[in-house]
């Protein structure tokens, strides 16, 4: 009673299967947007989509464990980026057959990369809030409007854009979701620098941008549906870790990768594997925000100190429970159910788990905590006295620990979700549901 | 690997056991018992053991029990935890039937365990004096050879349910170093005083032995690596206890905050309530992993059981502490009161924080295991 | 420019008219009511209070010193409990001069105990929701309803009655403060156990109550107003220790201290001051929390552990900066400003130093944290095995600790109020100030 | 006994001060400068001198300087640390000063502290090593006796303004112990090499010397007391400075809690919100009653001045880092960029914790002193 069934034994025959079809068509020679055609149209690029969106409908896990193969079969993976975690995703669940075909092929074969215009400066934790305007021009639409905390923004071919296309209706009921060509005038990609130092995310500025009237997903207005579909896959993706074993390689036709070899590009071969091999590949094991910090510690000589050894084991044991936290819903989806809030719990758990590192790492640092290099030549001058690689490691990753309590829904919005989608706690009143949105109050 | 399939057989088990406590262990039946000397209600045990098998779960077939492994006992320990079960489940499964089972001592084990799968026998392990120390490392009590057996002198102390317990498996000092004893209930020179306990839905005893006649168990010098084995599956059932706990507290919680009305709204719909309950679902879930992962382990005798064992002990009774005294703010005043069930979940988890070991002991523990 | 001037040097005067006056005046063979009468109306049972009643018009500090003067001087103090504290300072505000000779006479020489009913089961938060209803008859008011958090319920002849007198009004105006009549037929005063096993406050049932006409104190349906000067006077006290000093000798018809021998309840006479001293009696130093944990830890060898240390030195912090805080609040009214929201820190932070009080005293009492004794059977139970004095005063405050952060505004109404009333940050939408009382949700 | 009356002289002082600082040091200035090598204003650091007196405010009269206590420099670290002013004031006030002023050592206070008051002289201590022991205890620096001075050898690493600093104090291991010596900014054999930080409002460098004439200052072997000293009036400043920091923060947190609309509302009508806001006042008020007292103290020579200064290092840089992260999280997005003043703020706070000793380490050193 204590093994769950295997479910359906696919794994295995889909493994082999993969493996079957890489020895025929995997050809390290090939353009690198030769082999994603290839991959794209034979559904291996994203296997999780439907098999009329160029998928093979099996289950997340398994779409996991096939890019992984990949991977360790020693040929490129598929294209990376939003489009593939994102608007392929959306489309293929809230588009037309039409819009599969244009864009879903685009993206499982490379041809295009993507971008996400949902965020602005008004309109953070509330979404819904946003005010890019959509108005009706002949056949199409023209939009203006700023977007924010877009990754990828000048490497895009297509924006998934949220933009208002009915002011008088309710914020929630005038939102459509349109594919926003990102290569024409009135497109403007400006980097955002981060705390860091770094510029990750982009402002986007978009005037008089035209968008024609098949643009939309979805209904006209019937954009919010669509976009919590596309935060949906967005929220699976941030909690478990779905982009393991894909490749960083960057598709559609600015980056320049898709003239490449192939085999350039690809990653080293793994150790062969028996082929007739069972178990599916072990997911390689990133070194824990726990095990840095303990070798850290140990360098420094702080390994002995009380405090320090009750900490790095409360940082052991988050990880210890994140970890276990997936493999219960694992367990769970593996038969069908779910363990509803664990996504939630997920992130809040990581924004522990960040300010922990955070304040540990730099107490042991201790005097040269205080030591960071925002450009190389700092980097540089730093590690002249400290030479100690894992140094800017800590003091990086103690800048960056402010971002997760933020993006992809702030601390306090998980906690929102939590109590009232998962407990059933009543919603504060007030609710502007029935507003006009020309008649809310906005940010200036 | 970790397994955390869910079979429907521990759906049912679960289902059982709930239906038998929300029966047999409602708020007015742990308050009635709590009240008493012995601490729980001997018919209740009897049916425990009749209708389902309880505390023979995971004791083997062959030795009067249903052959299930720790996994199964989790689930019992965490909705016995959820109830505030009065029982002497937890020293008699989670602690004596733990030290037979981990003796090696077969006719020990064909003489106890089948009694204590029936329900006839209730047992507890006697390691801690006075001092407090869970690792018996400054044991005091003497073992003596005497005739075929031995005699025990010295005392006991913070025994769980060491007043009523049939058997008492006692950690004594003999030549060939620590080593566990049984003693029965009636065995001349032992002496049973009753400590007030601040959680009083689980006794505890102080017990003094002079010459009493003992039974060793198991070889003579193996009683730390029993005790240690031992303390795992406490820790372990204790964790699931507290799982269990930590989630009725914020169920509580949630009710209240629900109905209770204040500023013309539901208190739940003000943030700050509905974050705190919300805090609590992260607990309470990530509890539950930590508690299943170390049943899974104990299930498997994994070499990582102590590490996966002081793990969950430490986190999940913090969990249920934090969620428990949280759940007497949610609910304002009458929270504080006596006649509320939120302070007897408070205590429980006081106490299971400090049994066995407080949490910052076993983290320090786990820095040695993961080699800090 | 670093001394603060002393403010126009009254505290030495009035101390010295104080001893002058004790020399003259204080009997130990007087009837506990013949000295509290003298020492009530020569106006040094509640100083504070302004000159048309019974009082002195002096500061707050000077009322503890002149408090503190009195035990030191070896008399016996001015009658304490919550008419000398709340009910006094509330009639002498907002009471006519006839309800002040009427009421203020009888608390500063101690002829009445009073005790509080405001809380209910239904409104504890959100006092202004409750529902004790009073409906006029003849010439007076009949009272149903139920109270609770009562303290000395059964020891006092007057309450403070909060009764709703207009349910039609919005809430905050239907509210009266009446003087009600304890010991009358329709008063039920039950014990109600907290979870320390004690039992320091009721449960107060009013059935058929009678107030007479004349026992509003303000106006009909201006209690809140009124309500609310009592519950600063609340903060005030609990906040900076205000009942230091005053004696724990219960006045009142009830519990019978009124015919005893004033010298059999005086304090022993403190060591003889130098009668040209001109330095304020220090106050005596209770042993703050950290002090007493040092030495618990000491005594269970735990001391020497660092994370033990920490933490001590965590508690000494906080007990020196709510010692600091308060001193500068003092510093800040002796030139007539002040620092607000400081009492609703200094709140905030007794629930603090509780928690961390609770946590860090059991651990160090380790096993024996988990025992306790709920009557003295059970205490000398424990006592005969763990034979330390400091354990129980351990466990108890550690089930203690949870009423100070509900009692007198939980720590989230003290949050909202410095969010709200010191930080100027908006209120929850949705006020119900103009919805008739009737129409609002209540409790069941 | 600690006096916290506040004179209109020193309310007049704030004012001044504050509108100085709006003036001169606003996030521009603030944002130009940390970008320069220097990382200060000379211009500016003369009028402080000129204008205010800032730099002698603590300084007797006698030596140059106003003769005000360390009361009123806390309220100058104060308002300096609110506007995140780039300024030689910590290194040359904070350290230098206190270090001259605690040698006793007459012909160097007469040479150095006028010029200092003056506006004319910027100076640092440098103590700490490669390893980062704030006690120096590990000092390898050495100091040997040669003509009628000495030289240096060795190096001292997160020296204050180390690169630009005209007069550098160095701690050295003398014959006789640890020994405070003068450097001149020109002397020979020094190197000056930039630390970058991740605070970049506060500059930091590496020196090393070789064979670097130095003159001894106070008594050799008088090292550790002068720095002890020095190091507690050092995190004094520190404290005061956190407390101005973690006021700043506090005000933006507010102000934007105000402005922002999401929902409909503005966001510091969220409980979640202004809860933040109100848990940043406890300890902002608590911060500035550590470090007033910690001030008072120095003013008074108590000889409790060491526990007081720890205690206000620890509670008040700790109080700022937990504002500047949470003026972050209030913030959201917007106060993750480089843009937005937040995160300024925040790495100034996490250096100020780090800076002559963590919370913990200073946490220790209270538990010492107060017989724990």
């Amino acid at each position: 009673m204590t093994v769950a069934e295997a479910p359906a034994a696919s794994p295995t025959d889909l493994l082999d299967e993969l493996r079957a079809w890489l020895d025929e068509n995997w050809d390290p020679d090939l353009t690198v947007a030769q082999w994603w055609e290839r991959l794209g149209l034979a559904g291996w690029s994203a296997p999780a989509l439907p098999s009329n969106a160029y998928g093979r409908d099996v289950s997340r896990s398994d779409a996991v464990r096939i890019s992984q193969e990949i991977a360790a079969y020693g040929a490129l993976g598929a294209p990376g980026g939003l489009g593939l975690l994102l608007a392929g995703p959306t489309i293929a669940t809230c588009g037309t057959q039409e819009q599969i075909d244009r864009h879903v092929r685009d993206i499982v074969t490379g041809q295009k990369a993507w971008c996400q215009l949902f965020s602005e400066p008004g309109a953070g934790s509330d979404l819904a809030g946003l005010t890019s305007r959509a108005v009706e021009d002949g056949d199409g639409w023209i939009v203006n409007g700023q977007k924010v905390w877009t990754s990828m923004g000048h490497e895009a071919d297509l924006g998934m854009l949220l933009a208002r296309t009915n002011p008088e209706a309710p914020k929630h009921a005038g939102i459509t979701w349109f594919v926003c060509n990102m290569l024409q005038p009135g497109i403007e990609v400006r980097p955002l620098r981060e705390m860091t130092g770094n510029a990750m995310f982009n402002e986007v500025f978009l005037s008089d941008v035209r968008v024609d009237a098949d643009a939309a997903i979805g209904e006209v207005n019937d954009g919010w549906r669509v976009a919590n579909a596309t935060l949906a896959f967005e929220r699976a993706g941030l909690g478990t870790g779905g982009t393991s074993g894909i490749t960083p390689v960057v598709p559609g036709t600015i980056a320049g990768n898709l003239e490449k070899r192939a085999g350039d590009l690809a990653p080293s071969k793994s150790k062969p594997k028996a082929t007739t091999s069972s178990q599916p590949a072990a997911p390689r094991k990133a070194p824990s925000a726990a095990a840095m910090l303990i070798g850290f510690a140990k360098k420094h000589g702080r390994s002995e100190d009380p405090l320090v050894r009750q900490r790095l084991v409360e940082l052991h044991t988050l990880g210890e429970i994140g970890r276990l936290n997936a493999e219960r819903v694992k367990a769970a989806k593996a038969v069908g159910k779910d363990i509803p809030g664990m996504g939630n719990i997920g992130k809040l758990s990581m924004s522990t788990v960040m300010r922990l590192q955070r304040d540990l790492g730099l107490e042991l640092a201790g005097a040269q905590g205080m030591l960071h290099g925002y450009d190389e030549e700092q980097a540089a001058a730093v590690q002249a006295v400290v030479q100690d690689p894992v140094l800017p490691a800590v003091t990086t990753m103690s800048l960056y620990a402010q971002a997760p309590p933020i993006y992809g829904g702030t601390d306090q919005i998980q906690r929102n979700i939590i109590g009232e989608r998962i407990l059933g706690l009543p919603k504060e009143p007030g609710s502007n549901s029935k507003v006009p949105f020309s008649e809310l109050p906005k940010n200036a | 690997m970790v397994d955390f399939a869910v079979s429907d057989e521990q759906e049912e088990l679960r289902r059982s056991v709930r239906r038998f406590l929300a029966d047999k262990s409602p708020s007015s039946e742990v308050r009635r018992l709590m009240a008493t000397d012995e601490g729980y209600d001997p018919a209740v045990w009897t049916q425990m053991a009749e209708q389902l098998g309880l505390p023979g779960l995971a004791i083997p077939e062959e030795l009067g029990g249903s052959g299930y492994t720790y996994v199964e006992l989790a689930v019992v320990f965490e909705e016995a935890g959820a109830a505030l079960l009065c029982s002497p489940l937890f020293a008699t499964v989670g602690l004596a039937a733990n030290a037979l089972l981990s003796s090696d001592d077969d006719a020990a084990m064909k003489e106890y365990l089948p009694q204590i799968a029936a329900g006839e026998l209730t047992a507890t392990l006697a390691f801690t004096e006075d001092s407090g120390d869970w690792s018996a490392a400054d044991t005091s009590t003497t073992a003596t050879p005497a005739g075929d057996g031995w005699t025990l002198d010295g005392h006991k102390s913070f025994v769980v349910d060491g007043a009523t317990a049939g058997l008492i498996l006692v950690i004594a000092n003999a030549p060939d170093g620590l080593s566990l004893f049984a003693v029965d209930r009636d065995a001349a020179g032992v002496e049973r005083a009753a400590l007030p306990t601040m959680d009083q839905t689980r006794k505890q005893a102080r017990l003094t032995f002079a010459g009493t006649p003992a039974r060793l168990i198991g070889t003579a010098g193996a009683g730390a690596g029993i005790l240690a084995r031992t303390s795992s599956l406490g820790c372990a059932a204790l964790a699931a206890e507290a799982t269990g706990g930590a989630q009725r507290c914020m169920d509580m919680a949630v009710d209240y905050a629900k109905a209770r009305i204040q500023f013309g709204r539901p208190i739940g719909s003000f943030q700050a309530i509905k974050h705190k309950c919300s805090d609590m679902l992260v607990e309470v879930e990530s509890a539950r992993s930590a508690a299943y992962f170390a049943a899974s382990e104990a299930a498997d005798n994994s070499p990582d059981l102590a590490t996966a064992a002081s793990l969950a002990k430490a986190y999940c009774t913090d969990a249920f502490f934090h969620t428990a005294a949280e759940n007497i703010q949610v609910h304002g005043g009458i929270g504080f009161t006596w006649e509320h069930d939120a302070h007897l979940y408070f205590k429980r988890a006081k106490s299971s924080q400090l049994m066995l070991g407080d949490p910052a002991s076993h983290r320090e523990f786990i820095a040695q295991q993961i080699g800090i």
